[in-house]
C-alpha cells in the first residue's frame, strides 16, 4: 500500500500514472494494442515528438515559441522546391536546415537582443513564415519530383520506420543534453532565475538565441520528414503545431514559469496526445464529441499530475 | 600593507535618486572592511557596482593598482571579485550543487563531469562545517540553509574581493559562527572582504575598517576600527545620537486579547496554545526552524490549520484564510519580505493601501487622495528612503521595502493583533528603535503584539513576554521580570549538551 | 467477414461533410457495413488516419483530402494498408499536378461551379437591367486554398466575358473563412468605392458571399442593388432565403452531398464485399436555387 | 526638442506614437479617413475590442485565456437557439449570458480551486465548449427568426451603430474598474505578486474566479453582437480569436508576466491591429503579403514601445 503510494506520488509518478492508463486502454480498445497500430500511433506523434525536445528547452527557460507550425511547414516546402530545383535531396535537405535554423536564429535575436516579449515576436514570425511559405508556393502544394525522397519516411530499420528512429534518436540527444550538459542545465537556471543566472555569470542571451536556433534547426527536420511522409510541401501544413506541441510539453510536467522539465514527463505528454487522438478514431467517437473527449483527457491528465505534486507536497 | 582595492570617486544616480556621490575609499589587502549606513545609504550600490552588475556612471575601481574595466559579472569574476548579493540569488529547481557551479560547470565539452560536480562541493561545504546535501533541491532548504549555499558560492569560487551584503540578516548564530570562522580563514589568506551589516557588534567583531555612507556620499572612513567607539558610528550613519535604543516603558495590560488554543498543521505536529492580553508584547524567541514562523502562519490561516482554533476578544476568528484573520482584528507582517512581502511592479503606495483601502474605499472605488495620504504619512513616520510615494518597490533598498510592508499593517485600521515575524531585519539602528517606539504607542492602545525575532537582545530589550520554542514546541514561558539569557536558551536549546547552537547575541 | 469502410473528410466542422457523412451512414445501414468517420484537417492527420484504419481492419476507404497532391502519399498508405481508396470532391493529382486516373472519383469540378455563379449573376444583371459598367464585383477571395481560387476564378471569367469591366473588380481578401472575416474586408472594398452603387459578389462559399451582402446592409445600400451568389446550400444559405425580406444574396449553386456521401459509400461496398470496381470518373453538377425555388430544388437533390 | 522627447517617451508614449502613425497613414492612405471607413473600422474590431477588456485583467493577474473564441462562438449560437426557442430575444440574450458565464466560471474554479495550469485549462475549455456548439447546432449556422435580432447590430445612436457605443462602453467601464477600484488594484497586485497578494488578504482564488466569470460573461456579449451582425449563429465563429486578442493586449503593454495593464494601450493595441487590416485591404495587397505585413507591423509596434521604454529606464 504506502509503496504503492510512494510510486504514484514519486518523481516518476507520472510515468506511472500513464502506464497504468495504457494498461486499461491496451486491455479494453480492440485493435489497440497490435504492431501495427502502435507503429501508426508512433508515426502520427512523430512531428509533435521531434519538435517538443526543442520546446521543452525553450519553455524551461521561460520563452516561447508560437512559430513552429509555420517553420516546419516552410521548411518542409523549402526542401522540396529546392531538391526539386537543383535534382539533389541533399541540397534540398541543407536548404531546409538553413531556412529552419534562420526563422529560429531571427526569433532568438530579436527576442534576447532587442528584448522584445517572445510570445509577441513568435506571433509576428509565424505569420511571416506562414506569408512566405505561402509566395513562395503560390498557396499551392509542390509535389516531389524525386521519388527518392518519399524514401526519408517509409524506409525502415529493423522493421520500424525511420521517422520514429529519428524521433527516438531525438528523444536521447535532448534528454541527454538537458540532463547531462551545461547547456541544458543553465537552460534551467535561466528559466528558474533569470537574475541570479546572469548574476552568476551565464550569458542570458547568447543561450536564448541558441535555444532558439536550434528549435528551428529540429523544426526543420521535422518538415523535412513531414515533407517525405505526406509527399509534398504544403505551405498550409502543420497550422495549431505550436499549441499541440506546448500542451504536450505542459502535460510531461514542463512548467510554463521555467526551470522545470524533463524528457520522460514530455515523452509520455507526446504518447498521451497520441494515444487520445488515435483511441478516439478506434472507438468511432463523433467528430465533435472529439473535441470535448479531448478536452476532457486534458483537463484529467493535469488533474491527476496535479493530485500527485499536491500530495507530494509540492507548491501549486 | 598596500591598499588592495580602491574606489575611486564612484557616482551612481538612478531617475530621482542619487544612490552614490563621488565615494573614494580603499581597503588594504588582509583586511575585513565593514561598510555601514542607513537603509538606503548606497551599501548594495556600491557592492553591485564591484560585482560588474551595475556600471557606475562615474569614477573607477582598482584592484592590486591595475584599473578594472570590465562591463559584466563574468568580467568581474574573471578580475577575481565574488559578490554575494543582499537578496539571495539561487535558482531553486537546481540542486545546491548546480547553484554553487553556475556559470561555470565543471567538465568536457560541455558535458557536465556529475562526480566532480558533487563532490567538490561536498568536500568544500564539509570543510567549513555546512551540513547541506549538495544533491538536494535549493528549493526544499529553509531561508538559512539557503543563504548558507549563497556564502559558499564565496568559497568556491578562488577570489580575491570577496563582498558579502548583509550575510547575516537570516542566519543562526551557529551558521553565524560558520560564517565568522570562515571570514577569518579567507582573511589570514590575504584576501580583501567588503562586510555589509547593521549589526554593530559583528562589525567590531570581524573587521579592521569601517566606511560610512549616508545618502549616498563617504560619511566617514576609519583606517583602524579599534579607534572608533558604537556611539560614533551610530551618530556618523543616522545624523544623531541615540542612547538607549531600546526605550522599554511598562505599560498595563488588560483582559486577554488573542487566545490560541492547540493549534496545529502539517509542519507543526505538537499542538500549541497561548494567549496575549491587551497592551502586551509577546515575545517568541527559538533557533531557525522552531517552528514560529510555521505558528504566526497558522494563526494567521496563511496555512491550514488541522487543529485548534483561535479568537480575538473571546470571539473564535474562523482564520482559514488571511482576509478572515484581517477581519477578525488579526494582521501579520511575513518574515521573507520578497516572496511573502512586497507586489512587484507597484508602487510604495500601492503596496501600502493594498489591505487598508477598502475601509475608504465606497463600492470598491479608489480615493487616490486618501491614498496619498496615508502613504505619505508613513513614508514620513518609517522614514522610508524615496524620492516619491509613486517609485516601484522594487527599486527601494532591501531596508526601506521591509519598511513599507510594516507600513501597510500599521496603516489598516481595526487591528487588534498584530503579529511581526523579524521586525527589524535588514534595518538600521536609527529606523529600528522608531519601530519599537511604534510597537509602543500601538501597545499602549490596547493592541496585542506578538513579535518573532532571532535576535535575543531585541526579544530580551522590548518585549513584556518571551515564549520560547524548540523544535516544535513551547519550551518556556518566561515574565519580563525573570528574564534570563541562559535560562531562555537553555530552554531553545534541543539539547543542552549542544551548547554551540547559540542564538546571536549582541547586546548594544 | 464483417465490412469496414473509412469515410475521412478534410472539415469535419464544415456542414457539407456533415450531409456527406449523414448520408454515408444511410447506406451503411441499408447495407450493413460499418462506417469510421475521421476528420483529417491536413497531411499528417491524413496519413495517421489511413494508418488507424489499416489498425482496425477496414478494407477500403473513402477521402476528401485536405490538398489534393497529397496523392501519391496516400495512394502509398493505401496500399502498404492494403486498403482499397476512393476519393470524393477533390480529385488527387500528381507532383506534376496530373490526376491519378487510377483512383475513382467522384467530385464536382471548381471551376464548373464558378462557373455557373458567374452566369448566374450575368443573366440577373441582365434582367435588371444595370450598366455591367457601372457595377462593382466584389471577389471573396482566400487563396491558400486553391480549390477557392479555382471556383472564384471560374465566376470571374464569366462575368468578364460578359463585359465586366477588370478594374470594376475588387479584391476582398479574408483572413480567415467564417463570415466575420468575409464582412469586414467586403466593408473595406465598399467604403473605399462608394461611387459604385451597384454590387456582385462571388465567393469560396456561402458564408463568404453572405459576408459581402452583410457588408452591403451595414453600409445602407439597398438589398435590391445587390446580388451575391454561394456555392453549397447548407443551412446558412437556406436561412437566408427564410428571411421574411428578400436579401442581398440572390441564390446558390448547390452541390448535392447525397450522391456523394451515400452513392461513394456504396460503391465502395460493392467494391469490398462482391468484388465490383466503380467506375473511374463520376462528375456531378450543381444546381441553382434562388429564393422561389429552393425548396423544390433540394428536393430534387434528395435533401431535405 | 526636449519636450518632444519627453512626451514620446512618457507614459502616453505609445498613445502618441499611435498618433502619429495614424496621422501618417490619414495623409497617405486614400479612402483611409472618410467617415464610412472609419466607422466600418470600429466595427470590425469590436469583437476583439469587447474582448481585450477583460482579456486585460486576465493577463494582468498573470492568468491565460484561450476559450475565448469558443465562448464566444457557443453564447452567440444560443442566443440564437435560445430565442428562435423561445420568442423572445430577451431570453436568447439572457441564455447566452448565462452559458457565458458559466464557461467562465469553470474555467476560473479550475484554474483557482484545482490550482490547475491556466494554458491547459482553458485549452481543454476551448475544445470542449468548441464541441458543444458543434453538438448543439450539428455542425450548421443557425439562422435567425425574429429579424429585430438583427437590430442589435443594424440600430444607430447619433450616427454610429451600436456594436461600437457597446464597445466604447466596455472601454470606459473597464479603465474605470483597472485604475480606480479595488478589483482593478487588486489584480494588478496578484500579478506582481500573487503569494504577497494573498498575505495581504487579498481573497486571491475568489479574484480570479471573479475575472474569469467575467470575462466568460463578456465573450457572450461580444458572441450576441456577432451572431446579429452576421445574422445567424454560426459554431465555426471567431476561431483564433483568442491570439488577436491576446496580440492587442501585448500591443497595448499589457506584460504576460502580470502587473502591468493600462486600459488606453489595449485601446491602441486593438486599434493598431483593425487598422492594419483595414489599410492593408485598402492598398490591395495581396493575401499571402498581408501575412507577411501583418507579422512586421506586430513587430515594428513592440520594436518601438520597446525602444521607449528602454529610453526611459524601464526594465524590458
Ligand atoms: N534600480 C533602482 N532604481 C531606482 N532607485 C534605486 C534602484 N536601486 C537602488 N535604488 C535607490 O538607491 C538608493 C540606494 O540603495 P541601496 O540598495 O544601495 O541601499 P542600501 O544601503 O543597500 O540599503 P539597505 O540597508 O536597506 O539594504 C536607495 O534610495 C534606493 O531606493
Ligand atoms: N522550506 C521548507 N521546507 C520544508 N520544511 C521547512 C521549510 N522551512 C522550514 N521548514 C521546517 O518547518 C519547521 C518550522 O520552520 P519555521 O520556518 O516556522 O521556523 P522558525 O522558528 O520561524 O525559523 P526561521 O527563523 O527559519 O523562520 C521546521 O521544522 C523547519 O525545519
Ligand atoms: O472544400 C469544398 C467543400 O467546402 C465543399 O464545398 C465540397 O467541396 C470541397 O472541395
Ligand atoms: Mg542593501
Ligand atoms: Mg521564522
Amino acid at each position: 500500500m504506502t509503496s504503492l503510494k510512494k510510486l504514484l506520488l514519486g518523481e516518476q509518478g507520472l510515468v506511472v500514472i500513464f502506464a497504468i492508463a495504457f494498461a486499461i486502454v491496451a486491455a479494453t480498445v480492440p485493435n489497440f494494442l497490435t504492431e501495427r497500430n502502435m507503429l501508426g500511433l508512433l508515426q502520427s506523434v512523430v512531428t509533435i515528438g521531434i519538435v517538443a525536445c526543442t520546446m521543452m528547452f525553450c519553455l524551461a527557460s521561460r520563452d516561447f515559441d508560437l512559430s513552429v507550425g509555420s517553420t516546419v511547414a516552410f521548411s518542409g516546402m523549402i526542401a522540396v522546391m529546392a531538391s526539386n530545383a537543383t535534382g539533389s535531396i541533399v541540397l534540398g535537405l541543407i536548404a531546409a536546415l538553413l531556412c529552419g535554423g534562420a526563422v529560429g536564429l531571427v526569433n532568438g535575436v530579436v527576442i534576447a537582443r532587442f528584448r522584445i516579449n517572445a510570445l509577441i515576436t513568435t506571433l509576428a514570425t509565424m505569420q511571416i513564415v506562414r506569408g512566405l511559405a505561402l509566395i513562395a508556393s503560390d498557396g499551392r502544394a509542390v509535389g516531389i519530383n524525386d521519388p527518392g525522397f518519399y524514401q526519408l519516411a517509409l524506409s525502415k530499420f529493423l522493421g520500424i520506420p525511420t521517422p520514429i528512429w529519428v524521433m527516438a534518436i531525438f528523444f536521447v540527444i535532448f534528454g541527454f543534453l538537458l540532463n547531462r550538459t551545461v547547456f541544458g542545465k543553465n537552460t534551467l537556471a535561466i528559466g528558474g532565475n533569470p537574475e541570479a543566472s546572469r548574476l552568476a555569470g551565464v550569458n542570458v542571451s547568447r543561450m536564448r538565441i541558441w535555444i532558439f536556433a536550434l528549435q528551428g534547426l529540429v523544426c526543420a527536420v521535422a518538415g523535412v520528414l513531414l515533407a517525405s511522409r505526406i509527399t509534398s510541401g504544403q505551405p498550409n501544413a502543420a497550422t495549431g503545431l505550436e499549441l499541440s506541441v506546448i500542451s504536450a510539453c505542459v502535460l510531461g510536467g514542463v512548467s510554463l514559469a521555467g526551470g522545470r522539465a524533463a524528457m520522460t514527463g514530455v515523452i509520455v505528454g507526446v504518447l498521451i496526445m497520441g494515444i487520445a487522438e488515435n483511441v478516439m478514431n478506434l472507438l468511432n467517437i463523433q467528430a465533435f464529441y472529439q473535441y470535448v473527449v479531448r478536452g476532457l483527457i486534458l483537463l484529467l491528465a493535469v488533474l491527476l499530475d496535479n493530485l500527485r505534486s499536491a500530495a507530494a507536497g509540492r507548491r501549486g | 600593507m598596500q591598499d588592495f582595492l580602491e574606489f575611486k570617486a564612484i557616482s551612481k544616480g538612478y531617475p530621482g535618486v542619487q544612490a552614490l556621490a563621488d565615494v573614494s575609499f580603499s581597503v588594504k589587502k588582509g583586511a575585513v572592511h565593514g561598510l555601514m549606513g542607513e537603509n538606503g545609504a548606497g551599501k548594495s550600490t556600491l557592492i553591485r557596482v564591484l560585482s560588474g552588475d551595475q556600471s557606475a556612471d562615474n569614477g573607477e575601481i582598482s584592484i592590486d593598482g591595475s584599473t578594472q574595466h570590465y562591463r559584466s559579472v563574468r568580467d568581474a569574476f574573471d578580475a577575481g571579485v565574488i559578490v554575494i548579493h543582499q537578496e539571495l540569488q539561487l535558482v531553486p529547481e537546481l540542486t545546491v550543487a548546480e547553484n554553487l557551479w553556475l556559470g561555470r560547470f565543471p567538465g568536457k565539452a560541455g558535458v557536465i563531469d556529475r562526480s566532480r560536480l558533487t563532490n567538490v562541493v561536498r568536500e568544500k561545504l564539509s570543510e567549513i562545517g555546512i551540513e547541506i546535501e549538495p544533491g538536494a533541491k535549493v528549493a526544499s532548504l529553509s531561508i538559512g540553509e539557503r543563504q548558507m549555499v549563497e556564502i559558499a558560492k564565496a568559497v568556491m569560487a578562488d577570489a580575491r574581493v570577496i563582498a558579502l551584503d548583509e550575510p547575516t540578516s537570516s542566519l543562526s548564530s551557529r551558521e553565524s559562527e560558520i560564517l565568522f570562522s570562515l571570514i577569518e580563514r579567507l582573511r589570514s589568506q590575504g584576501k580583501v572582504i567588503l562586510y555589509v551589516s547593521h549589526r554593530l557588534d559583528e562589525i567590531f567583531r570581524l573587521c579592521d575598517s569601517l566606511t560610512v555612507l549616508r545618502d549616498g556620499k563617504l560619511a566617514a572612513h576609519h583606517a583602524d576600527i579599534t579607534a572608533v567607539t558604537r556611539e560614533q558610528i551610530i551618530s556618523e550613519m543616522v545624523g544623531r545620537e541615540i542612547s538607549n535604543i531600546w526605550g522599554y516603558r511598562p505599560r498595563e495590560f488588560g483582559e486577554v486579547r488573542l487566545e490560541v488554543k492547540d493549534i496545529a498543521g502539517r509542519k507543526l505536529r505538537t499542538p500549541i496554545r497561548f494567549s496575549v492580553r491587551q497592551g502586551e508584547i509577546l515575545g517568541f524567541f527559538g533557533l531557525i526552524g522552531a517552528g514560529r514562523s510555521e505558528m504566526t502562519r497558522l494563526v494567521y490561516g496563511a496555512d491550514t490549520r488541522s487543529q485548534g482554533t483561535v479568537s480575538v476578544d473571546g470571539v473564535e476568528v474562523v482564520a482559514d484564510s488571511p482576509p478572515h484573520a484581517i477581519r477578525g482584528g488579526i494582521v501579520l507582517c511575513p518574515e521573507d519580505r520578497k516572496f511573502d512581502g512586497i507586489v512587484q511592479g507597484r508602487s510604495i503606495e500601492e503596496n501600502m493601501a493594498i489591505s487598508s483601502r477598502r475601509h475608504f474605499s465606497p463600492f470598491g472605488i479608489l480615493q487616490p487622495k486618501k491614498e496619498a495620504e496615508l502613504a505619505e504619512q508613513f513614508i514620513a513616520k518609517l522614514r522610508v528612503r524615496t524620492p516619491s510615494r509613486k517609485q516601484d518597490i522594487v527599486n527601494l533598498s532591501g531596508g526601506n521595502q521591509q519598511k513599507v510592508i510594516l507600513g501597510r499593517w500599521l496603516s489598516e485600521q481595526g487591528v487588534k493583533v498584530l503579529i511581526i515575524d523579524e521586525p527589524t531585519r535588514g534595518i538600521d539602528v536609527g529606523a529600528k528603535s522608531e519601530i519599537y517606539e511604534i510597537l509602543y504607542e500601538l501597545a499602549a492602545q490596547g493592541m496585542a503584539i506578538v513579535v518573532v525575532s532571532s535576535e535575543l537582545p531585541e526579544v530580551m530589550g522590548i518585549t513584556d513576554r518571551i515564549v520560547v520554542m524548540c523544535q516544535g514546541r513551547v519550551a518556556a514561558n518566561i515574565e519580563r521580570d525573570d528574564f534570563d539569557e541562559r535560562r531562555i536558551l537553555a530552554a531553545a536549546l534541543p539539547d543542552v549538551a549542544n551548547a554551540s547552537e547559540l542564538p546571536n547575541q549582541q547586546v548594544q | 467477414a464483417d465490412v469496414k469502410i473509412g469515410f475521412i473528410v478534410k472539415q469535419p466542422e464544415e456542414p457539407w461533410f456533415q450531409d456527406e457523412w449523414k448520408f454515408a451512414d444511410v447506406a451503411a445501414k441499408e447495407k450493413g457495413f460499418t462506417l469510421v468517420k475521421i476528420g483529417a484537417e491536413d497531411g499528417e492527420k491524413v496519413q495517421s488516419a489511413i494508418d488507424n484504419l489499416g489498425a482496425q481492419g477496414a478494407q477500403g476507404f473513402i477521402i476528401c483530402t485536405p490538398d489534393v497532391k497529397l496523392g501519391p502519399g496516400i495512394v502509398a498508405k493505401a496500399a502498404a494498408n492494403d486498403l482499397k481508396i476512393m476519393t470524393v470532391d477533390d480529385r488527387l493529382v500528381n507532383a506534376d499536378g496530373s490526376p491519378l486516373e487510377d483512383v475513382p472519383h467522384m467530385g464536382i469540378s471548381a471551376t464548373k461551379i464558378g462557373e455557373a455563379v458567374g452566369q448566374t449573376i450575368a443573366d440577373e444583371v441582365k434582367k435588371r437591367g444595370w450598366d455591367v459598367k457601372e457595377v462593382g464585383v466584389i471577389r471573396v477571395s482566400y487563396d491558400q486554398l486553391p480549390t477557392a481560387v479555382d471556383r472564384v476564378n471560374g465566376a470571374l471569367s464569366v462575368l468578364k466575358a460578359a463585359g465586366f469591366p477588370e478594374t470594376n473588380i475588387f479584391d476582398a481578401p479574408q483572413a480567415k473563412t467564417d463570415t466575420e472575416a468575409a464582412l469586414n474586408a467586403a466593408t473595406v472594398v465598399l467604403n473605399k468605392n462608394a461611387g459604385i452603387k451597384k454590387w456582385v459578389a462571388v465567393g469560396l462559399n456561402d458564408e463568404a458571399v453572405l459576408g459581402a451582402v452583410r457588408a452591403t446592409e451595414t453600409v445602407g445600400i439597398p438589398a435590391d442593388s445587390m446580388i451575391g451568389v454561394g456555392i453549397g446550400g447548407a443551412d446558412s444559405a437556406i436561412n437566408e432565403f427564410k428571411k421574411p425580406t428578400a436579401t442581398g444574396f440572390f441564390g446558390t449553386v448547390i452541390i448535392s452531398p447525397k450522391r456523394h456521401g451515400y452513392e461513394t459509400a456504396l460503391n465502395m461496398y460493392e467494391w469490398v464485399a462482391n468484388g465490383k470496381e466503380p467506375e473511374k470518373l463520376i462528375l456531378t453538377a450543381g444546381q441553382l436555387a434562388l429564393r422561389d425555388n429552393y425548396e423544390v430544388v433540394r428536393k430534387e437533390l434528395g435533401i431535405e
